[in-house]
């Protein structure tokens, strides 16, 4: 096992080196670049611009290189953890990106634990009391989170809150917080906030959650071994936990590699209606603006966690499952 | 108070599945006794409704299944009124307190009966956990205690292991242990020897006796195995088509039979004295048209070499986990298969025999290229050039495919459990692309008739089948290609006498008529006795006798071989197994075994020794064959 | 003392901070707030208001609008932070400063000031490798610049220079003055290498000239420690999500009463999305909200007056026209280009649209219809230009068209061009709001019934220019020219091929924006007229003339429908808190000229504190 | 039947039944069990989906909006794109059967637009004067049905010369009940087809990944881990940049979800191949390669049916993330543009808070997407049922 894991660990470094070249491809790819953009969105606003300046501007960072070059530069960099620079804030990526990493991170985990605290009790509930009013109601509430688009989710959270509630719109706190560090009154604002984030991000992946942990617990709970265990005189709940639930994991389990990037990327959306102070909005804007090393650098954080998740998933299904675990050695 | 004195009393038991297109009836007014610390047995033709019955007392029927009448139980230790286990709220408090220490229950299917996600040792100790305060290290020792009274030669090792990487047998006494471990006051047995070797199965038998007289524990025992019941049974209860048509004292059933489907059951035990030729009396005869049915004329499978299939010196390790799983790569390594070579010649039967986890399971898997040997090689050859069988690649290997079958140890799980039988059966004729979907179909009802089972089921899934049913099914999956030949792991054991005379009948036709050539694997010496031309038993993943059936049954050599004949229980009440004598015994202990057998440190390996006659014993290089002679 | 603002009443207790009559220039800027009809305020309070970005903190220079020379109401040139400035044709311009006039640091603003940006930035390669500002360039001659006296300094050139002034009091002014005490220390000419090395270091720049153009951007106000002249200097560094700007103890203007301009103490800019911010500015949380919010939220605004303390008020826009079809006549379709380069065409898809049903449907009928060109505010203004093809009238549109030999149609009655394609164009649009694409649905219909099918794309904004010289655009929307409201002594680039941003002719734009290096010269007679009336205006010093030249180019611009203005005088929603006082109820609003609030005189705004 | 039980604890009697005995009898068939015993599975399969009435109905409710969308022409009482300058923003118009207690059939009262010149809003009040009886199989707004043959036949029209938005009309003044059903036509395809082409890949490659393992899973799953790691809008933003300008935009909408389908099968392979990998350990698997099955027929019969209630689920629940898929790319000014419209467009045209304050009738299009995913979820759950043995 030790072994295995060592080896997986390895194995994430060309796997990071492909992923890389592909991001880098991606940002390249539209047609432009930042001052491109940057000439575009000061015309737009009626500003002059000197387009000679932003000439120099140009090869002062090396635009005038080949791509592939730029490309060498920019890896080579992130190997010193050098992220590059971002031409929108002029400031070293790292310290652009600042709070909002971790911002970002507590709208994730929160998001995460409140899907697995709903989903789970749910999906079992539903797969334990199939077609009872139960189950329908709450797979219809579920399916309803899913079926409205989160902008407008977000939207209507965030209207009926202000109206109801008089929670300030949007936002991850009340916006004269922003600057202070942290206080008993902040963390106070940003729980009265982050509920809205949580839930419009967590709708999607709770009402999936409960489907499929519903289906796959159903398969489970006729087989024999549960059978056993009820005949052991084991009380259906802990049955349930011990046996069929750690059977019906397996999908849960081999899909935690992509939860917290796709709870990030899910969120992109609401966070920019809801102008979040998280990493969301400023990705997007990075990558309409084609401001590359910090767009490309988010997204390497993002491909970085992908590839952790997937190793402890791959770590977990062995933890899980021992007849994969044993693989090749058991049988054959 | 007088109703005191049953432990357990079934009142008018009926029980109903339903099915797509109507009703199965499985159990009709079903009524028996089990009296404290006696053992009740339930004999009866395989899907008679016994599993059905044991499941109802353990309230764990499936959803689909009504049931009907009164299930009394007199806990001995509690001063309390009978409780009528039906009347209780399907998973309430009152009957989780009864399931596991008071009445437990050891499953028909070892297998899927255990969950493969955890250690056979969690599951058992999770009924001390359940039911008692024992702390974790005390029951892990009470578990491994037990694992080795059950027969685990290394309890320690035994209890960190998987079910998958367990033989059918140990699973199987794994099973016993997780049914025993709290001392239970009624232990429902659903078959609990069908795959153990007669030595362990004498030892388990006894195990159970002795917990019998100390607990004064009450036994519901489902078995085919008329000399079980003979050795063990108090009351026996005879059951047909769900209907209770005889019962009585053990004495009354045996020496007095009435009702004529009894007499045919004691008249289909295949025994040791059966002249050559002489065919099982089944209940019912279906005659084979083997021709016809499967497809294939038989004349040509005559031709050929005399040796079908030669194995020679494969071996096969199997590394065992240390505990702890960072323990990279210092696995332990278990040799389940230890330099076996043998032939199997065309149209024979070979019968294969052996200690429970002696490897048999995994030479045949070796043989079908199931499972890769460490070295040594298979030559499969039937007269259109031989083929190394673990080398063939290709459209080669998928004509050996067709020619090669097994049946599986373990029914359920080799079946696909969403298929319904009418898929399973006509899946290999799909596979080699024979027939059309209507002759498919014809193939599959005549395949079905064969092996006795009604065609009704046709359009049912495995899971609603029981135990022999699904067992049959295997069997005539393995038939529908007409393979060459045929290797039977266990075909028989999940099967009533009656069943069982009818499909070891089958098979003989089919080897008389198609020249089938089979390897057989069994546990039963007398069913062993019955099919099989020349016999090998193994011990410990090696080969220590192999002769032809009457020499190997009249002047065994090998101790182990001598332990096993000693071990058979016989479905006579004036030959009790003696359970003292056994213990004496070798058995599989090589430690006690004569030196000329004992492979010690000296350096000096084992030799397969040819005694002359076909007769080969494993000995010493250094012995002479005439000392091996007793 | 009287008139110190409660502000710096700590500060000046623990001596951190001069009295006011020392912080003051011995002649003060003297607003009468009364004569503009306003009243006069209080010191005090804070003005909370939105932006889209952090880069939008430039906002506050544009209102906080302290310019060299500035512009007043009526758009005349006066001096601001000069004390007064002296020109000669338009040639010679003499700046005299404030004496005592101080920095936001409180160090002296004297010649050393303009005489450093000129000396060691705008002539220092490294600062300014693209040169000297077009604006400080006449005809390839560079200014001359005299240092007088300590306080006044000189600008002169052999010709006219008309942009020059034009440019100082632009809202994105040309930077001619420079805290030189406080930049010196990033300059390599005045510190030292290794304190140099030790600051691009805490900076994270590799080079000084970098780190230089960092802390000594003005316009953009980013970094906190850079003096400025401006009513409001900013405090809060980079990154930040909320921008505290606080007043400038050394501003130079006072009201009539000696008080210090400007009333209001703080403004605090919350960053925010750009969708949010209307839905923000209705839920109280702006005091002051122009940008981030357009007419079509007036109706959710105007709603929010019932819960907050709030009024909306409509402003009228600038432009020249708030949405306009700018027929690319460099596309490089040759069929297209062509038929576009042919006035008929582009008089007939003028003449094909209802404006006066896109007035109702989308702006409520508030707006005006008119061709793309000056408004009546302006004293350029004649009736004709903003009437030039703009009646709805597909009987003569179709006439137009048939002329133009496009007579063929196929079976949907869409025209046939010369090489067998259907009419179809393909109409680009940012796309940024559903404005744009809502009116372009309505033009469809219209078109569709002279014989012109009409696509709609949306497409990034930043790509527009690339390809629109590229000539794969063929028809943009955007809005009309920029400055609706020009004097005559405004640079009448606007209406001439002079920028390659301009989607009706960029690359006739690039070639005058290259000096002919680059793109091509313009070929059609009409534009070739425009851009030789607008070198004409350059080399002109004479109001009259400038005016005369001014219509003659309004009157081509629009008889060749250039550009295809629908509707102008559009209006845009200000949010104001009832509390801030001096906020005018209409006004014109627009980058350029009016800089938005800026000439408006947002420092006399003030807050009325409730009792 | 009596008991041949002796009383407790007695000794137990020797029992005989009397019944007669024939080993060969089997009970007789009924009708229902000639009738299973013939039926295929697929057949059985539809008996018992039959049973689950609420997954019936979910079925014929999809079926009948598949066939809507065929005529939806002729079901919307307007065209796409008709507007009506006069009712802009109108809310909806209720439908009537009587009038002033008489009963005239289904009307609508004719309305009266007011423009409040400080709020800027449309005021609408019923003219309860002017009843305004609607028309069936009536003639309305012409159209060219499937750009074949003219026509101008509609289900149901408001009077002649009179207005009828039963779901109001939007900032153009354009009906929103044809503009729903115009839009179901995108929504209820399009999407589908990048669930279809990820399940495909999905399925396929997890199935021979997992089940094959070994150096193929090896590179698939390194492959999944990099698709996995680049973000979705990234990627449109790029896409959508890259597109040829010429394509109309329903192509530009049908490539993108194409590729996004191809690049979306990595959640749906790696939970395919986690479960194979512990499925192609049990028995029938050995059994079904021992009867010399290829990997197709074993993964397709034999591991995958155990594993279909997820793939049904999966897919149950990713259509509404196709539906909406849209909405997302709109949002960042990627989606589809008029002239097509599809619900995910009509959704994203609601995108400002004004909107739920003053014109909440816009979000009406939630309701169909809502009707939608319960139905394939319904449905889902009795093929589910259906295809489960144990059922
Ligand atoms: N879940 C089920 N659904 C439908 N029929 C069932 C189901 N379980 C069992 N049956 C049927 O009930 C009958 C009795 O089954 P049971 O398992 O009790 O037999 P058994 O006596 O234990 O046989 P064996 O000795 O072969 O194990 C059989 O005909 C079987 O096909
Ligand atoms: N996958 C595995 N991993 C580790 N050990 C295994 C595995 N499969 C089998 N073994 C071991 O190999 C030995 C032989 O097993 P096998 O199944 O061949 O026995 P068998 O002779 O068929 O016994 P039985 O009669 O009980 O079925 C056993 O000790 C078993 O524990
Ligand atoms: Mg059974
Ligand atoms: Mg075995």
């Amino acid at each position: 096992m030790l072994r295995y894991i060592l080896w997986r660990i390895a194995a994430m470094a060309p796997t990071l080196l492909i992923i890389s070249a592909l991001v880098f491809t991606i940002i390249e790819l539209p047609p432009g670049d930042y001052f491109e953009s940057y000439v575009a969105e000061i015309k737009a606003q009626g500003e002059g611009v000197d387009m000679e300046q932003i000439e120099a501007l140009r090869k002062e960072y090396g635009f005038d290189q080949p791509p592939v070059l730029r490309y060498v530069y920019w890896l080579g960099g992130m190997l010193q953890g050098d992220f590059g620079y971002s031409f929108e804030y002029e400031l070293p990526v790292s310290a652009v990106v600042g709070d909002r990493l971790w911002l970002t991170i507590l709208v994730s985990f929160v998001t995460i634990i409140f899907t697995w605290l709903i989903a789970f009790p749910i999906g079992i509930y539903s797969a334990t009391h199939q077609y009872s009013w139960g189950d329908y109601g709450l797979s219809l509430m579920g399916l309803i989170g899913i079926a409205i688009p989160n902008f407008m989710l977000a939207l209507i959270l965030m209207y009926f809150a202000n109206i109801w509630f008089g929670i300030s719109i949007g936002h991850l706190m009340d916006q004269k917080y922003l600057a202070e560090p942290m206080s008993w009154e902040k963390a106070k604002s940003i729980l009265e906030h982050i509920w809205i984030p949580v839930i419009i991000v967590g709708a999607a992946g709770t009402a999936g959650m409960i489907r499929r942990l519903r289906a796959n617990l159903l398969d489970e709970l006729q087989k024999q071994y549960v059978v056993t265990a009820r005949a052991k005189g084991l009380s259906p709940m802990r049955t349930l936990v011990k046996y069929p639930l750690r059977m019906a994991l397996n999908f849960f389990i081999s899909d935690i590699g992509s939860i917290l990037p796709a709870i990030i990327s899910g969120a992109e959306i609401t966070a920019i209606v809801l102008s979040l102070e998280t990493t969301g909005p400023m990705l997007i804007k990075a990558l309409q603006s084609q401001d590359m090393y910090l767009a490309g650098s988010f997204l390497m954080f993002l491909a970085f966690l992908t590839v952790i998740g997937v190793l402890i998933s791959d770590i977990a299904l062995a933890i899980l499952d021992p007849r994969i675990r044993l693989q090749g050695r058991s049988t054959k | 108070m007088t109703s005191g004195a049953d432990l357990l009393r079934v009142e008018g038991l009926r029980i109903t599945f339903s099915v797509l297109g109507g009703e199965v009836q499985a159990v009709n007014n079903a009524n028996f006794r089990i009296l404290p610390g006696k053992v009740t047995a339930l004999v009866g033709e395989s899907g008679s409704g016994k599993s059905a019955i044991s499941q109802a007392v353990m309230g764990i029927l499936p959803n689909v299944a009504k049931v009907g009448g009164k299930i009394l139980f007199n806990d001995p230790t509690t001063a309390a009124k009978p409780i009528d286990l039906l009347s209780l709220e399907r998973e309430g408090e009152e009957i989780r307190s009864l399931r596991g220490t008071r009445i437990s229950k050891i499953f028909q299917e070892p297998m899927t009966s255990l969950s493969p996600l955890h250690t056979i040792g969690n599951q058992i100790s999770e009924v001390l956990k359940i039911h008692t305060d024992a702390e974790k290290a005390e029951r892990r020792a009470r578990t491994e205690e037990l694992l080795g009274y059950v027969g685990f030669a290394n309890p320690k090792r035994a209890y960190d292991m998987y079910p998958f990487e367990l033989s059918g047998g140990m699973r199987q006494r794994a099973m016993i242990a997780m049914a025993l471990i709290c001392r239970p006051a009624l232990l429902i047995a659903d078959e609990p020897t069908t795959a153990l070797d007669v030595t362990v199965q004498a030892q388990i038998l006894k195990l159970l006796r002795e917990l019998q007289v100390k607990l004064n524990m009450a036994m519901l025992l489902i078995t085919h195995d008329l000399g079980v019941v003979a050795n063990m049974a108090d009351e026996v209860v005879v059951i047909y088509h769900g209907q209770i048509v005889e019962a009585g004292p053990v004495e009354a059933i045996f020496r007095n039979p009435q009702h004529p489907y009894l007499k045919g059951l004691m008249a289909a035990v295949p025994h040791f004295d059966m002249k050559p030729g002489e065919r099982l009396k089944a209940l019912r005869e279906v005659p084979v048209k083997a021709g016809t049915l499967l497809g294939t004329s038989a004349a040509d499978r005559r031709t050929g070499p005399d040796v079908l299939l030669s194995v020679r010196n494969v071996s096969k390790t199997y590394g065992t986990r240390k505990s702890s799983w960072f323990g990279g790569g210092e696995d332990t390594l278990h040799r389940a298969v230890d330099d076996v070579s043998f032939d199997i010649r065309r149209g024979e039967c070979l019968g294969l025999v052996g200690e429970s986890g002696c490897g048999k399971t995994t030479v045949s898997k070796i043989l079908m290229r199931a499972v890769t040997p460490d070295q040594g090689s298979v030559i499969f050859d039937n007269g259109e050039g031989s083929v190394d069988v673990l080398k063939v690649q290709g459209d080669d290997l998928k004509a050996m495919r067709s020619k090669i079958q097994m049946v599986f140890q373990d029914p359920v799980s080799s079946l696909s459990p969403r298929m319904t039988v009418k898929n399973i059966l006509s899946e290999p004729l799909e596979i080699h692309g024979r027939g059309t979907g209507k002759s498919r179909e014809e193939t599959v009802r005549s395949l079905l008739q064969a092996v006795g089972l009604d065609q009704r089921f046709i359009n049912r899934y495995p899971h609603s089948f029981s135990g022999g049913q699904r067992q049959r099914i295997g069997i005539a999956r393995a038939l529908a290609l007409v393979p060459e030949l045929l290797i039977c792991d266990e075909p028989v054991s999940a099967l009533d006498v009656s069943v069982q005379a009818q499909i070891l009948n089958l098979l003989k036709d089919l080897q008389k008529e198609l020249g089938l050539t089979c390897l057989f694997i069994s546990h039963n010496l007398a069913v062993v006795d019955y099919m099989a031309d020349r016999i090998a038993v193994m011990c410990a993943g090696r080969i220590v006798e192999l002769a032809p059936r009457e020499v190997l049954m009249r002047n065994p050599v090998h101790p182990y071989t001598k332990s096993l004949l000693a071990a058979v229980p016989y479905p006579d009440l004036d030959r009790p197994l003696d359970f003292e004598l056994l213990k004496d015994s070798e058995g599989s202990d090589m430690r006690r075994w004569g030196p000329q057998f004992r492979d010690d440190d000296a350096g000096d390996a084992l030799i397969p020794a040819d005694l002359g006659g076909d007769h080969i014993v494993l000995a010493r290089r250094s012995v002479d064959a005439r000392e091996l002679r007793p | 003392a009287a008139g110190e603002p409660a502000f710096w009443e700590k500060q000046i207790a623990d001596g951190k901070l001069p009295p006011l009559a020392e912080r003051l220039p011995k002649t003060p800027r003297v607003i009468n707030v009364a004569a503009m009809g306003r009243q006069p305020g209080k010191y005090g309070g804070e003005v909370r208001m939105l932006i889209g970005s952090a880069k939008d903190i430039r906002l506050m220079t544009i209102y906080g609008y302290a310019r060299l020379v500035g512009f007043d109401e009526a758009l005349k040139i006066e001096a601001d932070v000069l004390e007064s400035f002296e020109t000669v044709e338009d040639r010679i311009f003499t700046f005299h400063i404030r004496e005592g006039h101080k920095w936001s640091d409180g160090t002296p603003l004297t010649s050393e000031d303009f005489r450093y940006c000129w000396d060691d930035v705008l002539n220092n390669e490294k600062l300014s490798p693209a040169g000297l500002p077009t604006a400080l360039v006449m005809d390839g001659e560079a200014a001359k610049f005299e240092i007088i006296d300590e306080r006044t300094v000189r600008y002169s050139w052999s010709t006219p220079n008309p942009d020059f002034l034009q440019k100082l009091a632009g809202a994105q002014p040309m930077v001619v003055v420079m805290p030189s005490t406080y930049l010196k220390q990033f300059h390599e000419k005045y510190q030292e290498e290794d304190k140099l090395k030790a600051l691009m270091k805490e900076e994270r720049v590799k080079k000084w000239s970098q780190l230089h153009m960092r802390m000594a951007r003005s316009y953009r106000p980013e970094n906190p420690d850079l003096p400025t002249l401006d009513p409001w200097r900013n405090t809060t560094p980079l990154p930040a999500e909320q921008f505290v700007f606080e007043r400038n103890p050394y501003y130079h203007r006072v009201d009539e009463n000696g008080l210090q301009l400007p009333y209001i103490d703080k403004f605090v800019l919350s960053v925010s999305s750009s969708a949010l911010i209307p839905a923000k500015t209705g839920t109280g949380e702006s005091d002051l909200q122009a940008t981030g919010i357009d007419f079509v939220d007036y109706t959710f605004l105007k709603d929010s007056e019932k819960r907050y303390p709030a009024k909306v008020l409509l402003w009228k826009k600038t432009q020249g026209s708030r949405l306009a079809l700018l027929p690319n006549l460099n596309c490089s379709d040759a069929v297209w280009r062509a038929l576009l380069q042919d006035v008929r065409v582009r008089r007939a898809l003028s003449l094909a649209i209802d404006r006066t049903e896109i007035n109702k449907a989308v702006f409520y009928g508030l707006t005006k219809e008119s061709a793309d060109t000056v408004l009546p505010e302006s004293p350029l203004f004649r009736p004709e230009f903003a009437n030039a093809w703009v009646a709805h009238d597909p009987e003569q549109a179709n006439a137009l068209l048939d002329e133009a030999g496009l007579t063929k149609k196929d079976s949907d009655g869409i025209r046939i061009l010369s090489d067998g394609r259907a009419a179809q164009i393909v109409v680009e649009t940012a796309g940024e709001s559903t404005l744009e694409t809502d009116v372009l649905q309505l033009i469809t219909d219209y078109w569709q019934k002279v014989g012109i099918s009409l696509f709609i794309r949306t497409s990034q904004r930043d790509t527009f220019r690339s390809r629109a010289v590229g000539g794969e655009i063929i028809m943009s929307m955007w809005f009309g020219i920029d400055n609706g409201v020009p004097t005559a002594s405004m640079n009448p680039g606007q209406l001439a091929p002079t920028a390659d941003d301009q989607l009706q002719w960029p690359v006739w734009g690039l070639n005058y924006l290259s000096h002919g290096e680059m793109g091509q010269a313009p070929d059609l007679p009409a534009a070739v007229e425009l851009t030789e009336l607008l070198q004409r205006w350059r080399h002109s010093a004479e109001d009259a003339e400038r005016t005369e030249i001014w219509s003659r180019m309004l009157s081509i611009y629009t008889d060749q429908v250039f550009s295809i203005g629908i509707v102008n005088a559009s209006l845009q929603p200000i949010l104001v808190a009832k509390k801030l006082r001096n906020v005018p109820d209409t006004a014109l609003y627009g980058f350029d000229p009016t800089c938005y609030f800026g000439v408006y005189k947002p420092d006399t705004f003030w807050i009325e504190q409730e009792a | 039947m009596t008991s041949f039980l002796p009383a407790p604890g007695e000794p137990m009697p020797h029992y005989v039944s009397t019944a007669p005995f024939d080993p060969y009898s089997v009970e007789a068939m009924t009708d229902e069990q000639v009738r299973v015993n013939q039926a295929s599975q697929l057949r059985l399969m539809w008996w018992k989906f039959r049973r689950h009435k609420l997954a019936l109905a979910s079925g014929v409710f999809l079926v009948v909006l598949y066939l809507m969308i065929v005529v939806c022409e002729f079901l919307a009482p307007y065209n796409l794109h008709t507007r009506n300058m006069d009712y802009i923003y109108a809310p909806p118009q209720a439908v009537h059967l009587f009038h002033e207690g008489k009963f005239v059939g289904p009307f609508v009262y004719g309305r009266t637009m007011t423009l409040d010149m400080d709020t800027l809003k449309r005021n609408y009040a019923d003219d309860t004067n002017d009843v305004q009886p609607l028309r069936f199989f009536c003639r309305g707004d012409g159209y060219r049905f499937w750009g074949l043959f003219e026509s101008n036949v509609h289900f149901v029209c408001p009077a002649t010369g009179g207005e009828a938005f039963f779901l109001g009309t939007d900032r153009l003044g354009r009906d929103v009940l044809s503009r729903i059903i115009y839009g179901a036509r995108i929504s209820l395809t399009i999407g589908l087809l990048g669930i279809t082409v990820s399940f495909v890949l999905g399925i396929v490659i997890g199935g021979l990944a997992g089940y094959h393992g070994g150096v193929f899973d090896l590179i698939v799953q390194r492959v999944i881990e990099v698709l996995q790691s680049i973000p979705s809008i990234p990627l449109w933003l790029s896409l959508a940049a890259i597109m040829p300008a010429t394509w109309s935009p329903i192509f530009i909408y049908l490539a993108i979800t194409i590729i996004l389908g191809l690049l979306d099968w990595t959640g749906l392979a790696r939970a395919v191949r986690s479960k194979l990998l512990a499925l192609r350990e049990e028995d029938y698997v050995l059994a079904a390669q021992l009867m010399g099955a290829r990997s197709s027929r074993i993964i397709g019969r034999h591991l995958v049916p155990g594993f279909m209630s997820h793939l049904i689920a999966t897919a149950t629940i990713s259509i509404p993330g196709m539906i909406l898929g849209e909405t997302a790319l709109s949002f960042l000014g990627l989606g589809l543009r008029p002239p097509i419209t599809s619900w995910g467009i009509l959704l994203t045209e609601a995108k400002s808070v004004s909107v739920i304050a003053f014109y909440p009738w816009l979000l009406f299009p939630t309701i169909p997407v809502i009707l939608v995913i319960l139905a394939f979820n319904f449905l889902g759950d009795g093929l589910r049922d259906a295809a489960d043995p144990y059922k």
